[in-house]
C-alpha cells in the first residue's frame, strides 16, 4: 500500500470534512462542555456516521460492517479530530468494539456488533488502574466460581463508560499485578448488580469514568478469548487503537498548526505582520516538518495493520510516540505564539491545545510508546 | 516631644497589631478571610494611616519613613496579618505622587489610603500585545471633557473596580508614543461595558472593557495631554518595585514542591525514581531551579559590588517562565492520566488543582514580556547584537 | 538490420562486462583499487562511449536512449564494477550538451567522455556562503582573453584538476545575479594556486584557489556574458539529478548500523539497553530515521500521483542532516572515552574511524544549504509566509 | 562565600589571562598538536605557573602550597580554558595531586607534594577501564604477599599518563566488578617493572595513556587511605576534580561564545550582518542565558568545598552535568554559526568545538551525572 491517499479516500476525506464542518464546529464541542451535557457528545450525530457505514468501517460485512481499513478509518478520524468532534470512536469502535471483533465468539459478535456499527449501541473498555500507562498493572480480580464468574475491584480513565451499554473488563484470574499472563476479557453489561460508575470530566471537555466493581457476576460465555491469555488481546487491541488515536491527533494538530500559521501571517506587531519574524518562522517550518513526518509513520502504521504485516505493534508506538511529541510541541507553540488571546477560553486555539494533551497521555505517552518500541526491537 | 526611637516605634506597632487584630485574620492572605473581621481590620489600620504608610498624613497615608515603614510591614508579616494591598496603592497613588496635581492628589489619594475606593488599569488592547504603544481607543475632546471609545483587554478586577486609570490616543497622526494621554474616570457609567474573561484554566479574573462614548474630566488627565507614555512607563516601574501588587501578575509555582509529587506518583523501586527518563527530567529540572536562584543571587550581588558586566537579571523573567512551565509539565507527566481530570470524582484535590495550574502557567511564558520579547531584549541590549 | 532489442543488448552488456572486467574490480568503489587494472578498465569503457552512455558518440558518447542507459548502469552495479564519474561527467559535461558552442563541445566533451581531463568546480568563495550570488572573483577583457583575480573556496579536487568551471563577476555595477560569468579555464597556468585546506575531521579533499592574474579565453565563456547565473543554476541541477556525483558533496551515515554499535558498545542487561537515557534517544533516532524515508518514500508517491499539496520533499535536507548528525552524536555517547582517539593504541579502528565521521558529519547541516536556509525556504516557499 | 570574584579573585584573574594571552595563545597548543611534540604540553611553562603559585593553590604551606581554594583555581583553569592551553591541571594537580592530598599519609605527602607545586613532579589518576564512566567498574586487581602488593589490569584514558612520574592506581584488593567496596588506590612509580605505558592523542589534540599492569610490585606503604575502601578518597577527588573541569569549561566554552558572537556581529550575509537575524539572535540569547546559568552553579560548586560544605557531591555532579550540556550546545552552534569555514582545521573555533566535546565526556557526561544527581537527591 502506498503511503498516499487512495482515490476512494480522498472522495472519503471530502465527505467526511464536509460532514464535519457542516455538522460539527469546535462551537458544537464547546456547546457539549458547557451545557455539561449528559451524554457528552450527541448519540443523533453518531447515529448518522453509523448510517454513513464509518462505525463499521473495521468490521465485518457480517454483522453490518464495511469491511474497510484503518486507512479509511483514519481518514475520518482526522477529519474529527480537526473540529474536535467528541463522538465514541476511540471508546465504542477501537477499544470495546475492536476487543469483540478480536477475541468475542461468533455468537458475541453476532449479538454486539450489528447495534455498534449502527450507532446503537456503545462499548467501553475498562482496563487501566492508574494514572501511568501500565497495561499489565491490575489488581482487579475475577474468580471463577461454577459457570461464572465474579469480578472484584477498580477502574479508572474509562472512556465514554458512563453512557457505554457494555463494559469490557480486563481483570486478573491468575498471576499477579503486573504479570502479562494471567489476564481474562469479560464483556459485562453495564447495568448488572454490583456495578457502579461514576462519570468524571475530562480536561479536553470529554468524559472518563471511575468504576467500581463489587463482585459483579458474569456468564463465563462472555469472556473474550482464552481466560488467563487475554493480553494477546489486549496488545494487539491496544495497538489498534493506538494507530487510531494517532490518527485522530494529526487531524487536531494539523488544524492547531494550520490556525497558528494563519494567526502568524495575519497578526501585526510593531507595523508588521509577526510571520515576518525569522525566529517565529524557524520554528513554523520545525512544526510543520514534525506534523508531515507524524503523518508518514501514522500513514504507515495504518498500512502494517491492513497489510497484515508482522511489525503492527513496533507501528504502533512508533506512531503514538511521535504524535504525542508533535502534539506537545504544537500545542505548547500554538498557546505561545497566539499570545494571550490564546489563554482565553473563547478563542478555541485553547481547546485544542487540552485536547491534544490528553490525547498525548491517553493510551500512553512518548515515554512510554519509546520504552515499547526499544523493548521490541530488542534493546 | 523627643522623637522616637526605632525601638519604640517596634513596641507600639506590636501593642497595636495585639490590640486590634483578630485571631481568625492571623492566616496569611486568603480569599475566603471573614468579611466583618477583615472590615474591622481594614478601618483599623486605615485610621493610622498605615494602607499607605510612607505616604503623607494629608493624603491618608502614615507619614512614615523608609526604615518605619519596614519594621511595620515585617511585624504585620510575622503575624500573618492580611495585607492590603490594591492597584491604588501599589501603582496609580504612587504615580499621582509624583505626577498628579494637587487637586488630583486631593481627590483620589485619600480614597484609596481607606482601601475604599477600587481602580483597574486599562493598558492592553486586543491586537497591541507586546507592542502596548500601538493601542487604538481613542479620547476626543468635547468641552472640558474626553469623549472615549475603543476597547482593553486583560484588565484585572474590571468587574469590581470604580475607577480606571486608561492610556487613550489622543492624537492619532503622532507618532505612536507621542499621541498617548494618561487619563482617570469611572468605570460606573453609560459607555463603559464589562465583560469578563474566561481562561483556559477556567478563572476569570480579568476582563474585556469595552468604552462606547464613556466620559472622563479634562482635568483627570495625569501629566500633559499627549504625554502619557511617560507617565505609563513610570507607573510601571512602580508595579516592578512592589512585586506585581497582589491582583494578578505572574502566576506561581507549584505548591507542593516538584520533587515530592514526582516520588510520590511515580514510586521508588530499589530507592531509584521507578520510570528513568523522568528520574533524568527531574534532576536537570531540579538544577535548573537552582541555577536560576543562584543567578539570580549573583546577579544582586554584581550589582551591589559594582562588579557588573553583561546584565545578568536580564534572563530572570524569561528562565523563569520556562523553568515553571517546565515544572508543570513534569508533575503533568508525573500524574499521567490522573492529569487530565478537570472535574467529577476519581480525581484528588491536589490533582485538580495542578492541573489548572499547568494551564495557568502556560501565560508565564506571554505575561509580563513574551519569551520572544525577552530574547530579543536580551540580544540588542544584553548581547549588543545589531539590528 | 533491425534494431537491437532490449534483451539483446542486455546480453550484450553482460558478455561485454564479463570480457573485460578483471575480478580485482568487482569490488565496489573503493579508493585503493590496482590502478593497472583500473586504468584499462576505464580505457575499456571509454573506447565503448559507456563513460557517458547517453552523450551523442560524435562527443565520445554511448549514444544509448535512458532504457539503456539504465540497463548498463544496473548491470555494472550487479557485479560490482568501479563506476566511473566527474564533475566533468556529472555536472559541466550536461551543461555544455545544453548551451554550450558547438566549439566547446568538441574542444572538451571528447576528454570527459575519455576521463582525461579533470575538472572542479569554482562557485564558493570565501564571504559568500549561503549567498552564493554575491561572489567577488573578477574578470577583466583584456583582448581575447579574460584577466580573472580573487578567491575560491570548497573547491573539491582542486589539487588534481585540469581545468575549472568557474564563476567571475564581469560586470560589478550591475545588480549581483546579473554581473556573473560562467567560464573554463586551465588550472595549470600562472596566476593559479591551489591551497589544500584541512579539516577538523583531518581530511584535505577540498582547495582553496587564488587566482592572480590567471588567463581564460573569451571564447571559453559558456552562455552568455554577464548571464553565468542562469547557466550555474542549470549546472546546479545537474548535480541534483546525479545524486551529487562521487567527489565531495554532503557526507554519509554510519558505516555499522547505529543500533548494533549502541547495543555493543553499552550492552544490554536482562534484554534491554544497560541505559535507560540512551535507550530511549535510540528508540526516537530509528523512529526519525523510519519517519524520514517514509516521508521521502511518500514525497515521491505525491508527486508521481500529482496528488500534490505542501511541498514535503522539501524538508529532506534539512531533517536529513540533523539526523546524520544525531546519529553519530549517540555513537558518540554510546563509545563515550573511546570516542575520543585521535590515534595511537586504546581505540579500536572503527572507533577512531566513528570520531572523524562525527566530525565530517558537522558540515551536513552547512554544506548544500545551510540549515537556517533550509528553514527559510520552507517558511517562504512551502508555508508561504509573509516577508 | 558569594558568587561573585573577591577583588584578590578579579587581581589573580586579570594576571592569568594576561598570562595566558602573553604565553599561551591558542596557535600554541596547535602547534604542539602539529608537531607531535613529545610531553604534549609546555614543561617549562608549567614551572613557570609553580613559579606563580598556582598548581599548589589546593595544597597545604607545609608542602610548598598556598593553601588557597577552588575559588581562586577556577580563576587560573577558566583561563587556561579560555585559551586552550593543555598543560596537565587535570591530571596532575586535581586528579593525582588530590588522591595525595586526601589519601596520603604525612610522610608520602611530604615525599610527592613539594615537586609537584613546583612543577617538577607529574602524577596520573589511572582508574578507568571502559569507554564509559562508571568509576567502581574495576577488574585490575591487587593481590598482598607480605609487604607488597601485585598490581595486574590493563587501565585506559589515563590522562597525561605518558610523561608522569607517579601513576596513582585504582585496583581491586576485595569484592566483584562494579561493588563500591574492596577497592584501593596504590601510588605506582611510572618506572615500576611491569608497567607498559602507550600514548594516545586524543581529539582534543591533549594525550591520554593506555597502561598495562603485569605483575607490578608496590610496597604497601604506598597505599593511599585504607584498603577495600579507597572508593571514599576516589569519589572525593573526582568530585574535586569534576569541578575543576567544569571551571576549565566554562573558560572554553565562553571563550567560544564570544568569538561566535563576534562572528554573527560582523559577518555579512545578503548585504545585512547576519547577527540581525531573529532566529540567530533568540539562539545567541539561549546560548548566553545557558553559559550564565553555568558560571552560577560552577561558583557555587567551588563555594561547597571551599566551605566544607555537605553537598560538595551533589554541587560537583549537578555542574558537570550542566556543563556538559552548555558545551554540547555552545560547541554545536559555533561550528554552525561559522558555516564552512568552522569545518576547517585553520579556523580556530574548531579547536575547542574538540575541546569541548572531549571535556563534555572526561569524568562523565552530563546523563551519567544527572544520575549521579538523582541518586544523592534520593531518588
Amino acid at each position: 500500500m502506498g503511503l498516499i491517499l487512495t482515490e476512494d479516500q480522498v472522495i472519503l476525506r471530502e465527505m467526511a470534512k464536509s460532514f464535519f464542518e457542516e455538522k460539527s464546529p469546535v462551537e458544537r464541542m464547546r456547546k457539549l462542555r458547557d451545557s455539561r451535557d449528559e451524554t457528552g457528545f450527541s448519540r443523533a450525530l453518531w447515529k448518522e456516521m453509523g448510517e454513513l457505514g464509518w462505525l463499521g468501517i473495521l468490521f465485518p460485512e457480517a454483522v453490518g460492517g464495511a469491511e474497510m481499513g484503518y486507512g479509511e478509518l483514519g481518514v475520518v478520524l482526522s477529519e474529527a479530530g480537526r473540529l474536535l468532534a467528541p463522538e465514541p470512536f476511540i471508546s465504542t469502535v477501537l477499544l470495546g468494539g475492536n476487543a469483540i471483533l478480536l477475541g468475542g465468539t461468533e455468537p458475541l459478535q453476532k449479538e454486539l456488533l450489528p447495534d455498534l456499527c449502527t450507532g446503537d449501541r456503545l462499548v467501553s473498555l475498562a482496563f487501566q488502574e492508574q494514572g501511568r500507562f501500565a497495561p499489565y498493572s491490575v489488581q482487579t480480580s475475577a474468580i471463577r466460581e461454577g459457570d461464572s464468574y465474579r469480578i472484584r475491584g477498580n477502574k479508572i480513565f474509562v472512556l465514554d463508560g458512563h453512557v457505554s451499554n457494555q463494559i469490557v473488563t480486563l481483570a486478573r484470574t491468575a498471576g499477579s499485578t503486573d504479570q502479562r499472563e494471567g489476564l481474562s476479557l469479560f464483556v459485562v453489561d453495564a447495568d448488572s448488580p454490583g456495578i457502579t460508575i461514576e462519570r468524571a470530566e475530562m480536561l479536553d471537555g470529554r468524559n472518563a469514568a471511575s468504576i467500581s466493581f463489587e463482585d459483579v457476576a458474569v456468564d463465563a460465555s462472555r469472556v473474550l478469548g482464552e481466560p488467563d491469555h487475554a493480553a494477546d488481546i489486549l496488545d494487539a487491541v491496544l495497538d489498534r487503537a493506538t494507530v487510531g488515536l494517532s490518527a485522530e491527533m494529526l487531524g487536531s494538530f494539523e488544524e492547531a498548526f494550520e490556525r497558528t500559521l494563519e494567526y502568524l501571517n495575519t497578526r501585526e506587531q510593531f507595523g508588521v505582520k509577526i510571520g515576518t519574524f525569522q525566529g517565529l518562522r524557524h520554528r513554523a517550518a520545525d512544526m510543520f516538518g514534525e506534523l508531515e513526518f507524524a503523518r508518514s509513520i501514522v500513514r504507515d502504521a495504518q498500512n502494517a495493520i491492513d497489510e497484515g504485516r508482522d511489525d503492527i505493534a513496533e507501528c504502533a508506538s512508533g506512531a503514538k510516540a511521535r504524535c504525542s511529541d508533535v502534539a506537545q510541541l504544537i500545542g505548547g507553540e500554538a498557546i505561545q505564539m497566539h499570545g494571550g488571546i490564546g489563554m482565553t477560553d473563547e478563542e478555541e486555539i485553547g481547546l485544542f491545545f487540552k485536547r491534544l494533551k490528553a490525547a498525548e497521555i491517553t493510551l500512553g505517552d512518548a515515554i512510554y510508546h519509546r520504552d515499547r518500541f526499544a523493548s521490541l526491537r530488542g534493546y | 516631644m523627643s522623637p522616637e526611637t526605632l525601638e519604640e516605634f517596634q513596641q507600639g506597632v506590636r501593642s497595636w497589631i495585639d490590640e486590634n487584630l483578630p485571631a481568625d485574620l492571623r492566616v496569611g492572605n486568603r480569599k475566603d478571610l471573614p468579611g466583618d473581621s477583615l472590615g474591622k481590620w481594614i478601618k483599623a489600620v486605615a485610621s493610622k494611616g498605615w494602607v499607605t504608610p510612607q505616604w503623607p498624613t494629608e493624603y491618608g497615608g502614615g507619614g512614615l519613613d523608609r526604615k518605619q515603614a519596614a519594621i511595620l510591614m515585617k511585624e504585620l508579616k510575622a503575624v500573618r496579618a492580611p495585607i492590603i494591598s490594591s492597584f491604588g496603592t501599589s501603582m496609580l497613588g504612587p504615580t499621582l505622587l509624583e505626577l498628579g496635581t494637587d487637586e488630583q492628589k486631593q481627590e483620589f489619594l485619600p480614597a484609596i489610603s481607606r482601601h475604599e475606593v477600587k481602580w483597574c488599569q486599562g493598558y492592553s488592547e486586543p491586537g497591541a500585545g507586546s507592542d502596548l504603544a500601538s493601542l487604538q481607543t481613542r479620547a476626543v475632546k468635547e468641552g472640558d471633557e474626553y469623549v472615549i471609545t475603543g476597547q482593553k483587554i486583560w484588565t484585572t478586577g474590571a468587574d469590581k473596580a470604580d475607577w480606571i486609570f486608561c492610556l487613550v490616543r489622543t492624537d492619532p497622526d503622532a507618532p505612536k508614543h507621542e499621541g498617548i494621554t494618561f487619563i482617570l474616570f469611572p468605570m460606573h457609567q453609560d459607555g463603559v461595558e464589562v465583560s469578563p474573561l474566561t481562561l483556559i484554566d477556567g478563572s476569570a479574573e480579568f476582563s474585556q472593557v469595552f468604552f462606547n462614548g464613556a466620559r472622563a474630566k479634562a482635568n483627570h488627565v495625569v501629566g500633559p495631554v499627549n504625554g502619557g507614555w511617560t507617565v505609563a512607563k513610570r507607573l510601571l516601574q512602580h508595579e516592578r518595585t512592589t512585586d506585581g501588587g497582589s491582583e494578578g501578575g505572574i502566576t506561581g509555582a507549584l505548591k507542593e514542591n516538584l520533587t515530592d509529587i514526582v516520588k510520590r506518583e511515580i514510586g521508588l523501586k530499589d530507592g531509584i525514581l521507578a520510570d528513568p527518563t523522568l528520574r533524568q527530567r527531574l534532576a536537570a529540572q531540579e538544577l535548573e531551579a537552582r541555577a536560576l536562584s543562584l543567578t539570580m543571587r549573583r546577579a544582586g550581588e554584581e550589582l551591589r559590588s559594582g562588579q557588573v558586566g553583561r546584565d545578568i537579571g536580564s534572563l530572570g523573567k524569561y528562565r523563569w517562565a520556562n523553568m515553571v512551565k517546565n515544572e508543570q509539565d513534569l508533575a503533568m507527566a508525573a500524574m499521567g492520566a490522573q492529569g487530565l481530570g478537570w472535574s467529577g470524582p476519581g480525581f484528588e484535590d491536589t490533582q485538580l488543582e495542578r492541573t489548572r495550574a499547568w494551564l495557568t502557567t502556560r501565560a508565564d511564558s506571554i505575561w509580563g514580556g513574551t519569551n520572544e520579547v525577552q530574547m530579543n531584549v536580551i540580544a540588542k541590549r544584553v548581547l549588543k547584537m545589531p539590528e
